[in-house]
């Protein structure tokens, strides 16, 4: 069998440093190869590449299906806030944690410690002399993790806007997910925040 | 261990608010403390300045949350003398009625927080619960549960819905039937007795070099409540006692408030018949224009009209929840206060933080700091 | 049922699986499948499997059964709108952390401050592959349960103050001191508490101490030993009244401030295991175990798995009970934790001892009625 | 106890120092002294009339001199009494009140960082409420508010 020895290889790259580029046959001597054998190569490359397909398949529809809406399921029921009171709106924060409201019911506990929560509920004026301390507070905590800004100071000064020694608003220092109008909302208003946020997260794709 | 600094603050449980108290320790010993203020400064004093006088009585509400009809009072009343007005005396009753029931709102909200700090959970469950009921009838006559903004300058903003009084006292006698429920959880523990007795003593003279004031003066045995020795707004026609009890310390502070609950119970019982036998006006018929009609939007009325109204100064001094609290209102005769200054009892009992935090563990911070009952806002302002 | 002991469940479970894949398999292959060493191996992995399933599940739903108690207790209704009444609220919770970002903090020590809670969490799961849960549970073959449970107990002081020193952290290494401190004061009087038990039973094996209650349960007898075990367990459990180590009011949140996500969860679930264990053994050592009265129906206490029922339920009673001391106890100072446990819980051991030892020599007590078969 | 009971128990002492004592609603009177004799009329106070608790200190910016003022109060006479000094705008200096009474230590804190009144001898004068390092006294007159709005679209035209 002649075959005509075709040159359609690329040109050679110059060898570097004396480097030579190693396995490199010509289009020919790969022509040359029997039929079962490309076959083989064939099924050499499609093997992988349906069980690429496949799994990435699998892995984008259960990540959709199963995985992505169990964990926010899991994520929405048990939102810990941070246990800190900034001003006016901590009492009512507290008081949706008394025995009227009781916020535990939906699996809100407050921690005390940023390392454990997921939720930062700013309740309150924040000042700029605790604004550095807050941002501490919002970095500490480990992601995924949410902020609600409470009361009409967290979302914009409120009645101290004008004030010298107050941020307006605390989404000039951390992302806010959900604000709470009030002054100060009601613990209706703040569970009916949680709620919301809630129906975020189970919206959520990450 | 060697000697260390740590902060318990400004987000710590202890602290129920915006503070730090920086903490000298060697092992469990407290070496020294020094409390850090103004993380929740709002500047009101200096706000206060750019409003017309009504609107002052918004950021009162605000400056101390848990105790908000005590600071518009204090305000109202200095306000009132800076601009030469008396209110009917209705007016004063009922914002007596006001102080009573705010005043045992924020014992409630201490004891809820204090017995808490202690690690005894459900009784925060309890005050809370109960507290809720006095907020409840806030609501019935003000419309909200913490931010009133319900007296005037000359009187108040409106008369109390119907059948409010036979509410009020359903309320009254189920607070009376919780009191002793609530001593029993406290007192009734010898874990509570042995860690609270002897704890965070603070003798009376060093009380008054201090400027401690309220629950914790009385509680080192002095008997001195402004509202017997300098009596304001009603507190002269009504009967009651001062609480006093002579531990200076933590138990006695208990004490001191529960005994002042008892109190209040029994001066609103007092104001709630002379209230429904003595219907009449709740807001000065002869106020200035510019202080507004009744039920006008606060304030509007003063870009409208030239001022021309005597000049004065106003100083008073009311006993809030936790303590003295004064204020110092200066009119020039212009639309807005010229200068707004409170005192404010929780600045003065956290600076003494020193006498009566160190030589005790750590472990006794919480409870000696709940019974001084912080409240940031009207510290900071 | 009852001659059928979990290990042997087990390991007919899995000569059966073993067995059924050898007769489909070649016969070469069938004689290493059917390899004795191999189905005993299997069998183990099957025992562990089922304990640890059994165990984790049960803690989960002790965490439940606190926060509903807890609940009530404070006039409240607590988890009730994930699952049926908040059942799956837990399970939320931890798939959560599960979730959650792992993070070192800065300057922190990475061995002890990632094998602290897994050291913890394992020390706190061997425990319960030692106690007998009902009279088929385990063969029963080891014959000192009873210390190897209490030895293994006691671990975990010195995995606490490792996590919380290498936290890197104030407010942490406070807490670990304090844990170390309480637990190592509270073992000395659980141990001698404990020892009162085995003088009347006579034996250290859990089993036995069970079936030595079958006529009537030590709780009556050994009341002042029962008084000392439990305040000491709830020492060990790090539960109000003492549950100092994780204070919330001084220390943040105690020895582990600086965990969250799967570490934190670790820490909450060998608490509550750890909770389960004390329950458990409280039971074991002082309510009869399985057993029941005589004047319970037999109807009640013979279906299969009765003794498993009733166990649960006398394990949960008790747990109720320290839900409700959490619910109506402040918390106490060290100084006075440590001393409550050197200078009153210890005479109270001995004096329990010495009484062990009278009830051991008189053989009958009118109160309890004269029960033959007491003692050695 | 009236004006003319404080006049009559604190002139001798102070002499020139009491500049007057006018009646002032609600208190005994309000006595106006010069600053530099602050620490004996503080003396006199506290030791001869018994006003042992002192309540609260202040200042205000009257823009062409600052006044301090101290609220004492007597537990015999039960009054307060009203204390009030002019310092010079150019040099506002007054003694501390914190020798004589310890409770003046974080008022006059409060009231050098808010109206910008240096007390001497002062155990610890340094920032209460504002940050360190802030150098702005916000009580004055001269310190304006503004909308954050009005102050975003300042610094964009800096």
């Amino acid at each position: 069998m002649t075959t005509p020895t075709v040159q359609l290889a690329p040109p050679k790259p110059a060898a570097k440093d004396g480097f030579e580029l190693a396995g490199e046959l010509p289009m020919a001597t790969q022509a040359a190869v029997p039929f079962i054998e490309i076959e083989t190569l064939r099924a050499k490359e499609f093997l992988p590449a349906a069980r690429e397909a496949l799994t990435s398949l699998i892995a984008e529809q259960g990540q959709a299906k199963v995985i992505r809406p169990v964990f926010n399921w899991a994520g929405r029921n048990s939102l810990f806030p941070l246990h800190w009171g900034l001003a006016c709106c901590a009492i009512e924060f507290a008081a949706a944690f008394g025995a009227r409201w009781d916020a535990e019911r939906f699996g809100v506990v407050p921690r005390s410690s940023p390392r454990q929560c997921d939720l930062m509920i700013v309740n309150g004026t924040v000042t700029w002399k605790v604004a550095h301390k807050l941002i501490t507070l919002y970095e500490q905590m480990p992601e995924p993790k949410w902020v609600i800004a409470m009361g009409n100071c967290a979302t914009g000064g409120g009645p101290f806007r004008t004030a010298y020694s107050v941020v307006p608003g605390v989404d000039k220092l951390v992302p806010v997910d959900v604000y709470i109008a009030g002054c100060p909302p009601r613990p209706e208003a703040m569970l009916d925040g949680i709620l919301k946020l809630e129906e975020l997260i189970r919206e959520r794709k990450e | 261990m060697s000697e260390m600094w740590i902060n318990m603050g400004p987000q710590h449980p202890m602290t129920h608010g915006l503070w730090n108290l920086r903490v000298k320790i060697d092992g469990e010993m407290i070496l020294d403390v020094d409390p850090e203020m103004g993380y929740l400064h709002r500047g009101i004093e200096k706000i206060s300045e750019d409003r017309h006088y009504n609107e002052v009585i918004t950021l009162m509400d605000r400056c101390c949350y848990v105790a908000g009809f005590a600071w518009e009072h204090l305000y109202i009343l200095s306000a009132e003398e800076a601009l030469h007005l008396r209110p009917p005396e209705r007016a004063e009753y009922l914002r007596v009625l006001c102080d009573e029931f705010q005043r045992i709102g924020s014992h409630l909200m201490w004891y809820a927080a204090f017995v808490q700090d202690l690690g005894l959970m459900s009784p925060f469950l309890y005050g809370m619960r109960d507290r809720d009921l006095v907020l409840d009838l806030f609501q019935s006559y003000t419309g909200a549960r913490m931010t009133y903004e319900y007296m005037r300058v000359g009187g108040v903003r409106n008369d109390l819905p119907p059948g409010f009084s036979d509410q009020a006292r359903k309320v009254l006698d189920w607070l009376d039937a919780r009191f002793p429920e609530y001593d029993q959880l406290c007192l009734g523990s010898t874990i509570f007795r042995e860690r609270c007795d002897n704890l965070g003593l603070l003798k009376a003279s060093d009380c008054v070099a201090h400027g401690v004031t309220g629950p914790m003066l009385r509680s080192a045995g002095m008997k001195r409540d402004l509202r017997k020795d300098r009596p304001y707004a009603a507190y002269d026609r009504l009967d009651f006692e001062v609480a006093v009890a002579d531990g200076a310390d933590v138990t006695a502070r208990y004490l001191v408030r529960m005994e002042e609950m008892r109190q209040s119970v029994r001066i609103l019982r007092q104001v709630l018949d002379w209230l429904d036998h003595h219907p009449g006006p709740v807001l000065a018929d002869r106020l200035p224009r510019w202080l507004g009609a009744p039920y006008a939007p606060i304030g509007n009325e003063g870009y409208l009209l030239k001022r021309n109204y005597p000049k004065g100064v106003g100083f008073s001094a009311v006993e809030e929840p936790h303590g003295e609290a004064q204020a110092y209102v200066v009119n020039d005769g212009g639309e807005h206060p010229y200068r707004v200054k409170f005192r404010s009892p929780v600045f003065a009992n956290i600076s003494a933080a020193r006498q009566y935090l160190v030589g005790y563990h750590v472990a006794d911070i919480p409870p000696i700091m709940g019974s001084v009952d912080v409240c940031v806002g009207e510290v900071d302002r | 049922m009852a001659s059928a002991t979990l290990y042997s469940v087990s390991y007919d479970l899995s000569s059966a699986l073993l067995h059924g894949l050898g007769s489909i398999l070649p016969p070469a292959a069938a004689s290493v499948v059917t390899n004795s060493d191999l189905i005993v191996g299997l069998a183990v992995l099957i025992f562990a499997v089922i304990l640890l399933a059994a165990s984790m599940i049960n803690t989960i739903v002790l965490i439940w059964w606190e926060r509903k108690l807890l609940g009530r207790f404070m006039d409240r209704r607590g988890a009730m709108h994930v699952g049926y009444a908040g059942l799956l609220q837990n399970f939320a919770d931890g798939l959560k952390l599960f979730r959650k970002n792992t993070f070192q903090p800065e300057e922190a020590d990475a061995l002890g401050f990632y094998g602290g809670p897994l050291a913890y969490m394992v020390t706190s799961l061997i425990i319960f592959g030692i106690l007998p849960i009902s009279s088929g549970w385990n063969s029963g073959a080891l014959p000192l349960t009873l210390l190897l449970a209490l030895a293994v107990f006691s671990f975990a002081p010195l995995f606490i103050f490792i996590s919380a020193w290498s936290s890197n952290n104030k407010y942490s290494l406070m807490g670990g001191m304090r844990s170390a401190a309480q637990m190592i004061a509270y073992e000395v009087p659980i141990l001698l508490a404990v020892v009162a038990v085995v003088i009347v039973s006579g034996s250290f094996n859990l089993t036995t101490i069970v079936y030595e209650q079958q006529n009537y349960w030590f709780w009556g007898p050994l009341v002042v030993a029962l008084i000392v075990f439990v305040a000491g367990m709830l020492a060990e459990m790090e539960r109000i009244p003492f549950d100092l180590p994780e204070a919330e009011a001084e220390l943040v949140e105690g020895w582990n401030t600086e965990y969250g996500g799967m570490l934190f969860a670790f820490f909450m679930l060998a608490d509550y295991l750890r909770a389960l264990v004390g329950s458990i053994l409280v039971v074991l050592l002082f309510l009869g175990g399985w057993t029941m009265p005589s004047w319970v129906p037999s109807a009640a206490t013979s279906f299969p798995l009765a003794g498993i029922v009733w166990f649960m339920v006398k394990t949960y009673i008790v747990f109720g009970l320290f839900v409700w001391v959490r619910a109506s106890l402040p918390r106490v100072r060290t100084d006075q934790l440590l001393r409550v446990g050197w200078n009153r819980m210890i005479p109270l051991s001995l004096l329990s001892i010495f009484l062990a030892a009278v009830l051991v020599t008189v053989k009958c007590l009118p109160v309890f009625g004269c029960v033959p078969s007491m003692g050695v | 106890m009236q004006p003319d009971d404080l006049s009559r128990a604190l002139g001798p002492k102070l002499g020139d120092g009491l500049l007057s004592v006018e009646a002032f609603p609600g208190t005994a009177g309000r006595v106006r002294f010069r600053a530099e004799r602050a620490l004996d009329l503080f003396r006199a106070v506290r030791d001869d009339l018994h006003f042992g608790h002192l309540s609260m200190v202040g200042g205000i910016d009257w823009v062409d001199h600052r006044e301090v003022f101290y609220v004492a109060w007597s537990d015999e006479a039960r009054q307060y009494v009203f204390l009030s000094a002019d310092v010079p705008a150019t040099a506002p200096r007054i003694e501390s009140a914190s020798a004589v009474w310890p409770s003046a230590n974080w008022h006059e804190r409060e009231t050098w960082e808010m109206v910008g009144i240096t007390f001497e001898n002062h155990p610890d004068l340094r920032h209460l409420l504002m940050p360190d390092g802030y150098v702005f006294n916000p009580l004055l007159r001269s310190f304006k508010l503004h909308e954050p709005e009005e102050l975003e679209v300042k610094a964009r035209h800096v």
